[in-house]
């Protein structure tokens, strides 16, 4: 018979205050199998742990329940403390009577029956607990990094510094991302380029990274340790191996369309490399606006003026596959179309209209006025600037409801550029609140207003254009009366939303996203890099947004994951797995399609029937593979196969247990 | 005499008359895009803004005794762009009915004009223009007002000297009759 | 088939919630302390397609009033497929069930994601307002009732 | 003796003769004018005892099982059913179907009711054909499924209830049933927990309900366990609901054809019918 | 089949002469039918909804409801965009709570199931099969003719209730008008309230919103402004001379209901048009551009 001891936690008052702890550990203690049942303040704190041991010594106990919080917070600590005692970390049932009891109900005489249903629901349960014993599979010590930003070279940089390959895939032609648009940062105001081309150079020059630049992740499969990833390598029509990025081709392209990288405000060939400092520095065809390629084929100068001869038209891209040990997610974020959902403010009919990202390029010296701020309507120098900060965030009728905590700052930044460049120049910034939360943001923001800049506390409701001036019409709040600002340009510090195509990307990795889109982290607070699934973690904005310091750190956070992760010579696997019964299974083969991670397979194995030996065909489990999920256990008519942890004698157990 | 908020005694009334006209009061955060965009702002002693903010605390005579709610010209901008989607609209329909309920009106033409008009469906079921201006004219004091369109109305028959009324005035008069009993519950 | 209901009678429910969304979104709700009735005991499983049919057969037979089996929407499956399978082994159960007797509402099931506590609170809720209306369940039990 | 039963018999001494079977299962005569019982005939001398009347209507498929994994084929006498329910241990992997020879008796309609609503009277799989083929019939295999389903709930639980009430648990349901072929039955597993040994009205229920679930998306109709049911209850009843509601929602369904559809429970479509949003 | 009931609203037979005689011209040229509700009365406008719910409910109601007892099943034309807007929130009202629906129809004593919808004439003219008709019609073009569109506030407003067109920058009467050959220019005041409800009770305030309106049509080129509804069209035309005099403005934009260009288009006259009966003097800019169209 087992000797089981029960444990219920006060939790201080979180479980105490609503669930009567004494009539619980009463009642357990009269539960079939209960050998010691008591109750101890914190559980989980050190001392907690220590009484625990004691009772298993003192009364020779050999499965543990424990009532106290969720055991999605707290089983791991449990099993850890097993570890150092006699009995298997799996003897352990936790029965949730914090999340799911006292903190969800009332009335104190129902929550403490409850409480005592759940605890006899494990108690029942864990009789039916075997102990179990993990086993180990080798790691890929490769890490893959989606995303070329700021994120993904600082995560690809410390991988690589930790001394394990990571890959860096970036669809565009260049890794960079948003942050090499940008002209200055705040709070120190150093240029941006001067602070991200140099690891960009890094990251492309460094022995253990490889750069897939205009490429994206076709299919993911596998599971922590070994991914077996397929990215598409998109057509180049550009060797890059022979490719020394001379730039005669580039320059001789006849065919001109609009930069996305310059946020549409200037062309670039066809032949092109996104920008000056690209890494790889070697340029890509754009085939669809390419005349040789999609056009009628009467082209043809960039392979007649190249001297090595890299320009190839036939270039189909090819599927490359790899083996990863980890994931690491960074694919960013991209501002709101605000054109579609704020018509009052032109709904992009005035030229003069900006975003903040097209401001960015306007004061950038590579960019398409190299640095001087020129109206991209007539080019003239605009005078008067209003800012507009919330475009889309902090707007549940059009655009976010939340806040996407940079705009702030970077608006105060253009209007510190502003006054800069345009010594004449007049700024307003119409806000709803300034939110100053990092160090020296504050500060920024006093210089900025030093610098003359206009707050002024009103969202805009409209802006029209009369004659060349655009008419902002808002209300400042503090006086109370309607105010209006006539500018000369207009700069819209819009939302961040998650990259177009990120759906595509969770359903690949299959992990979760938001109900905004955002890719969901496994916790906010404790696990804020990570995702629900194992080996699979994130970085920067594309798990919502956020500024250069906090990307630049979940990048490195990310990295060391991945890092604790390879440094393993062994992964341990969970020891929750399915197995067959030899004896029961039937070799009908119904479990086979059930299993996501085809860990089933079919064996012939020697049998004894009726005293013959004969030959049978049984289903076999690959304890790598398997991922503990039970889908084979939910088909088995025989129950021949079976989910260790979650057997069905244990639910039936939990079941019977619930209904007594 | 500063206001003291905690001792209001019709500090139920506004939050009242604020579900009733289906409008959330705490989702305001006082954003201002409802003023900015508001075409009669400019002659509104209180902002539409404000209007919501003396509501949030409660203080509601400001609001009955003040002309904003009679100047809006009901045009809903504020509540189409408002982020947050406060139907100020209806908050001050519903306000208009309340202060009518109180006797009160800061804009006395707006209240003779609607009584005038409303008066003019009751006798004929039609508004009729010219019996309307007229009447208007002579209770709200300023006699001349429009006097120098009617000429042109006259030489084109926009104004015309017989009636067309509703047959079933009576009809129309029960109708009204037992509405405004409704409202006035 | 009239039951008189012993007053303050209480619906024992059980729900098998998925571990990694309904069982997250659950301790959610705990954690922005929602309140709902006490009438639902979780069981844990690691994904929904780990709940044998016969499970549900077995609660209604030792004398459960209301079974819910709750897992990830389809598509968001940490397990990648295993939903698929819950629905369509559950969209089968629910309807032999019915065609043998059984309430539509004593058996339920419910997509909720890690993030949906609300729908979570809501749902137990429903459920519970529901069989607390049908009374006790004595179809299929075995033991003091049949 | 008519001339198929003659031609049979003939077949039968000719494929023992030069030993392509070693033996051949089919019906023989009994004491009782109207019955008749599974004959394994070995020996060539004994063909003579085959008979085939509109009194063969037991299901000879599952005796097959015994040879699972014994050398060289055995010849059974399969009409439509009897085809379909090769092909569903087929299926299951249990036989083989080089182990088998399957001789095609094409049905002349057995005067039972589960024959009015029969789809294949015509062996779907077979070596040989014996006689020819007879015309097949349109049925409506779910009319009755829909005269329950219009019952109230409480009205179909007293029919259920009043009918296992009399379950008796001999087991000659799953005993016979083609589709019922796992090695141990979770009804023999009352140590795990699946399910009661009481012969309890509720016991009876559970039983019912789980071994409709259990075949449910692999019954081929063939309504054994309805005729050897000692009690008369209904079970295809339950079982053809499953299958109407298969047919509803994941498209025309039908078991134990060649085609070799996968059982339904064994795989999804993204489209699948959902209302549990 | 161009076949509604119509609510032709109490201005139409006063102030809006224009509007009545281009509507009654095109519709009988194009085949649209019309059939005028009997006996209907006034939807109270702003003066209803002001004064109490259940009044600016139950007044549009018994038009609604003698329109349902004609049994045509006819949807409503509404040419007038305040009795327009005060039709919808009732049939709104109506068809979302069943509760409000029995009080209304106690309060009018008659049946009324808010089974026909309230359409406007923009609506109407802007779907594919109107618009065709209108086409096949046009004589004559006012090619060099720059056009502000002015849909006015109620027409688009609020959204769930018209859910109609788009509260911004509709494009509706723009199509219409390009019909006509005149180039319907882009500008931002087109759904801005020109303060028509308080034209009477407090003209001061309401003047400024009528001339920014012309400030913002003049400063995008604008040679004439045109609308689809009476008070919209009465309120601009009536005061440009006086906006002229006191702001010393030099405003010149005849304004025009769409249905009156449509009309010319069609081969009216000026007096079948109503050119005549404008406040500003419309004729002459109507007659310069068809000649320079050469019509």
């Amino acid at each position: 018979m087992a000797r089981i001891g029960v444990f219920i936690c006060h939790c201080g008052t979180n479980i105490a205050g609503v669930v009567d702890v004494d009539e619980v550990v009463k009642a357990a203690g009269k539960f079939p199998g209960v050998a010691y049942a008591t109750e101890y303040k914190y559980l989980c704190s050190e001392p907690g742990q220590q009484t625990i041991k004691a009772a298993i010594e003192e009364h020779n106990l050999d499965r543990i329940v424990i009532g106290s919080c969720s055991p999605r917070m707290h089983e791991v600590t449990f099993r850890k403390m097993l570890m150092s005692t006699k009995i298997n970390p799996y003897m352990l049932e936790v029965a949730n009577i914090r999340e799911q009891c006292s903190w969800v109900h009332t009335d104190k005489e129902k929550a403490t029956e409850k409480a005592i249903d759940l605890t006899r629901m494990a108690v029942a349960k864990v009789c039916k607990s075997k102990p179990l014993f993990p086993d180990s599979i080798g790691v890929t010590k490769r890490a893959l990094v989606i995303g070329g930003g700021i994120a993904g070279i600082q995560a690809a940089l410390d991988i690589a510094d930790a001394g394990y390959a990571v890959d860096i895939v970036e669809k565009e032609a260049s890794i960079g991302g948003h942050m090499v648009m940008l002209d200055k940062t705040f709070p120190t105001l150093d240029c941006s380029a001067c602070i991200s081309t140099p690891k960009m150079v890094e990251a492309g020059a460094h022995p253990n990274v490889t750069l897939r630049a205009y490429c994206e992740v076709e299919s993911v499969k596998g599971y922590v340790g070994n991914f077996e990833v397929d990215i598409r390598q998109k057509a180049k029509y550009v060797d890059h191996d022979t490719c020394t990025g001379c730039g005669a081709c580039e320059v001789k392209c006849p065919i001109k369309v609009s930069s996305a990288f310059n946020q549409g405000m200037c062309d670039r060939t066809v032949m092109y490399k996104p920008f000056p400092q690209a890494v790889p520095s070697k340029p890509v065809i754009d085939a669809l606006n390419c005349r040789k390629i999609s056009g009628d084929g009467k082209c043809g100068v960039c392979a007649a003026v190249c001297p090595l001869k890299a320009v190839n038209f036939e270039d189909k891209g090819e599927i490359i596959t790899e083996k990863y040990g980890a994931i690491i997610v960074a694919t960013g974020y991209e501002l709101i179309k605000w054109q579609d959902i704020y018509p009052e403010y032109g709904g992009g009919r005035f030229e003069d209209v900006i975003t903040g990202i097209q401001f960015e390029r306007l004061v950038n010296a590579s960019g398409p006025t190299e640095g001087h701020i020129r109206r991209p309507s007539d080019g003239a120098e605009p005078k008067d600037i209003a800012i507009i900060k919330c475009v889309g965030s902090r707007d549940i009728n059009k655009g976010k409801a939340y806040c996407s905590r940079a705009c702030c700052m970077y608006s105060a930044k253009h209007a510190h550029q502003i006054l800069e460049k345009i010594p004449d120049g007049s700024v307003h910034i119409f806000y709803m609140d300034v939110r100053t939360p990092g160090k020296g943001y504050e500060e920024f923001y006093d210089r900025t207003r030093e610098d003359g800049a206009n707050y002024i506390r009103g969202r805009v409701s409209k802006i029209f254009k009369e004659g060349n001036k655009l008419i902002c019409k808002g209300e400042d709040t503090l006086l109370g009366k309607p105010v209006s600002v006539e500018a000369d340009m207009v700069i819209l510090e819009t939302a961040m939303v998650p990259a177009t195509d990120i759906s595509k990307l969770t359903g690949i990795l299959s992990i979760g996203s938001d109900t905004d889109g955002w890719v969901q982290e496994a916790h906010p607070k404790l696990r804020p890099v990570e995702t629900q699934t194992a080996g699979i973690f994130l970085a920067g904005t594309c798990q919502g947004p956020k500024d250069i310091p906090d990307t630049v750190a979940q990048g490195s956070a990310a990295a060391v994951k991945v890092c604790s992760l390879f440094s393993k010579v062994q992964m341990e696997t969970s020891p929750i797995i399915s197995a067959v019964d030899r004896e029961k299974c039937s070799g009908c083969e119904m479990c086979i399609p059930c299993c996501p991670y085809k860990a089933i397979t079919v064996i012939e194995i020697d049998m004894h029937e009726h005293g013959k030996k004969v030959k049978m065909n049984v289903s076999d489990v690959n304890s790598g593979l398997c991922q503990g999920c039970g889908a084979c256990a939910g088909a088995c008519r025989s129950g021949a196969i079976d989910l260790k942890g979650y057997t069905n004698d244990q639910i039936l157990m939990e079941v019977d247990a619930l209904c007594l | 005499m500063e206001k003291v908020l905690s001792k209001d005694e019709n500090k139920a009334l506004a939050p009242k008359i604020a579900e009733q006209s289906g409008v959330k009061l705490h989702e305001c955060y006082q954003c201002g895009k409802c003023t900015a965009g508001c075409p009669m702002a400019h002659a509104m002693d209180i902002m539409p803004r404000q209007i919501v903010r003396y509501m949030q605390l409660g203080m509601l005579e400001e609001v009955l005794e003040c002309k904003s709610i009679w100047l809006c010209a009901a045009c809903g901008t504020c509540y189409d762009r408002c982020p947050h989607r406060v139907d100020l609209t209806a908050l001050i329909e519903a306000l208009r009915h309340e202060a009518k309920h109180h006797k009160i009106c800061a804009v006395r033409e707006v209240d003779i004009f609607t009584e005038t008009f409303l008066g003019n469906i009751k006798v004929f079921g039609k508004s009729q223009e010219v019996i309307l201006a007229g009447v208007y004219n002579t209770l709200s004091g300023n006699l001349l007002q429009n006097m120098n369109n009617v000429p042109h109305m006259l030489r084109h028959e926009m104004v015309k000297p017989e009636i067309h009324g509703v047959k079933d005035k009576e009809g129309v008069r029960r109708l009204m009759k037992a509405a405004l009993e409704e409202d006035d519950k | 088939m009239s039951v008189n209901i012993k007053e303050g009678w209480e619906p024992k429910i059980l729900a098998f919630c998925c571990n990694w969304c309904t069982y997250t979104g659950a301790d959610l709700a705990g954690l922005n302390r929602m309140k709902y009735p006490e009438n639902v005991r979780v069981a844990r499983v690691p994904c929904s397609s780990r709940v044998n049919p016969q499970f549900v057969i077995r609660a209604f037979q030792k004398g459960c009033d209301g079974v819910l089996v709750c897992g990830c929407h389809p598509g968001d499956c940490h397990y990648v497929t295993g939903n698929y399978f819950t629905r369509r082994r559950f969209m089968l159960m629910k309807k032999l069930l019915e065609y043998n007797g059984i309430d539509p509402n004593r058996f339920q099931a419910r997509w909720i994601s890690g993030s949906e506590a609300a729908k979570f609170r809501d749902t137990v809720t429903r459920v519970s307002e529901q069989i607390k209306e049908l009374g006790p369940n004595v179809k299929f039990r075995e033991g003091r009732w049949s | 003796m008519n001339d198929i039963e003659t031609k049979l018999r003939e077949t039968v001494k000719r494929l023992l003769a030069d030993h392509t079977v070693r033996y051949v299962i089919g019906w023989e005569a009994t004491r009782f004018e109207d019955k008749t019982r599974p004959a394994f005939i070995s020996d060539s001398a004994d063909t003579d005892r085959l008979v085939w009347n509109k009194y063969c209507v037991s299901s000879l498929a599952k005796y097959a099982l015994d040879e699972q994994h014994s050398e060289g084929k055995i010849g059974i006498c399969v009409r439509g059913c009897d085809s379909r329910a090769v092909c569903r241990l087929i299926e299951d992997k249990q036989l083989l179907r080089e182990n088998l020879y399957l001789i095609g008796l094409p049905c002349d309609d057995k005067e039972m009711n589960i024959c009015d609503t029969c789809t294949h009277r015509n062996p779907v799989i077979y070596d040989e054909l014996v006689g020819e083929p007879v015309l097949e019939r349109q049925a409506d295999r779910f009319a009755m499924v829909g005269l329950m389903e219009a019952m109230s709930a409480d009205e179909r639980y007293s029919f259920w209830e009043s009918n296992y009430s009399k379950c008796i648990r001999c087991y000659a349901c799953r005993n016979i049933c083609p589709a019922c072929n796992c090695r141990a039955c979770y009804a023999d597993q009352e140590r795990v927990g699946w399910q009661g040994k009481q012969m309890n009205t509720a016991q009876n229920q559970i039983y019912g309900l789980t071994r409709t679930y259990h075949v449910g998306d692999r019954c081929i109709e063939c309504g054994e366990c309805e005729r050897v049911c000692p009690m008369m209850i209904p079970v295809m009843l339950q079982t053809r609901k499953m299958l109407k509601d298969i047919n509803e929602m994941f498209g025309d369904y039908e078991c134990g054809l060649p085609d070799g559809r996968a059982p339904v429970l064994g795989e999804y479509t993204l489209g699948d019918a959902d209302d549990f949003m | 089949m161009m076949k509604y009931s119509y609510f032709p609203g109490c201005s139409l037979d006063a102030t809006a002469v224009t509007y009545k005689r281009s509507i009654s011209f095109v519709a009988e040229k194009i085949g649209m039918e019309l059939n005028e509700i009997p006996d209907w009365n006034c939807c109270g406008a702003t003066c209803a909804h002001s004064r109490g719910k259940w009044l600016a409910l139950a007044l549009p109601a018994r038009n609604l409801a003698l329109a349902e007892r004609e049994g045509l099943g006819l949807d409503i034309a509404v040419p007038c965009a305040s009795c327009y807007s005060r039709m919808k929130h009732t049939v709104h009202a109506a068809r979302k709570d069943e509760a409000d629906r029995k009080k209304i129809e106690e309060i009018i004593e008659m049946p009324y199931l808010a089974k026909s919808d309230v359409l406007s004439f923009l609506e109407i003219f802007a779907l594919p099969e109107v618009m065709k008709a209108c086409k096949e019609k046009m004589e004559r073009s006012l090619a060099s003719l720059n056009v502000a569109c002015y849909y006015g506030c109620l027409t688009a407003r609020p959204r769930e209730i018209t859910g109609g067109i788009s509260t911004e920058n509709p494009m509706e009467m723009d199509d219409i008008i390009a019909l006509t050959g005149a180039k319907p220019i882009e500008w931002d005041f087109k759904t801005e309230c020109c303060g028509a409800s308080h034209q009477v009770d407090a003209p001061e305030a309401a003047l400024p919103l009528i001339e920014r309106i012309f400030r913002n049509a003049k400063a995008n080129g604008a040679t004439a402004i045109v609308t689809a509804c009476p008070l919209c069209n009465l309120n601009l035309d009536m005061r440009e001379e006086e906006i002229n005099k006191k702001s010393g403005t030099a405003f010149d934009i005849p304004v025009y209901q769409f249905t009156q260009l449509l009309a010319v288009c069609m081969g009216a006259t000026a007096n079948e048009a109503g050119l005549h009966k404008h406040f500003y003097p419309a004729y002459d800019r109507i007659n310069d551009t068809l000649r320079r169209a050469g019509a």
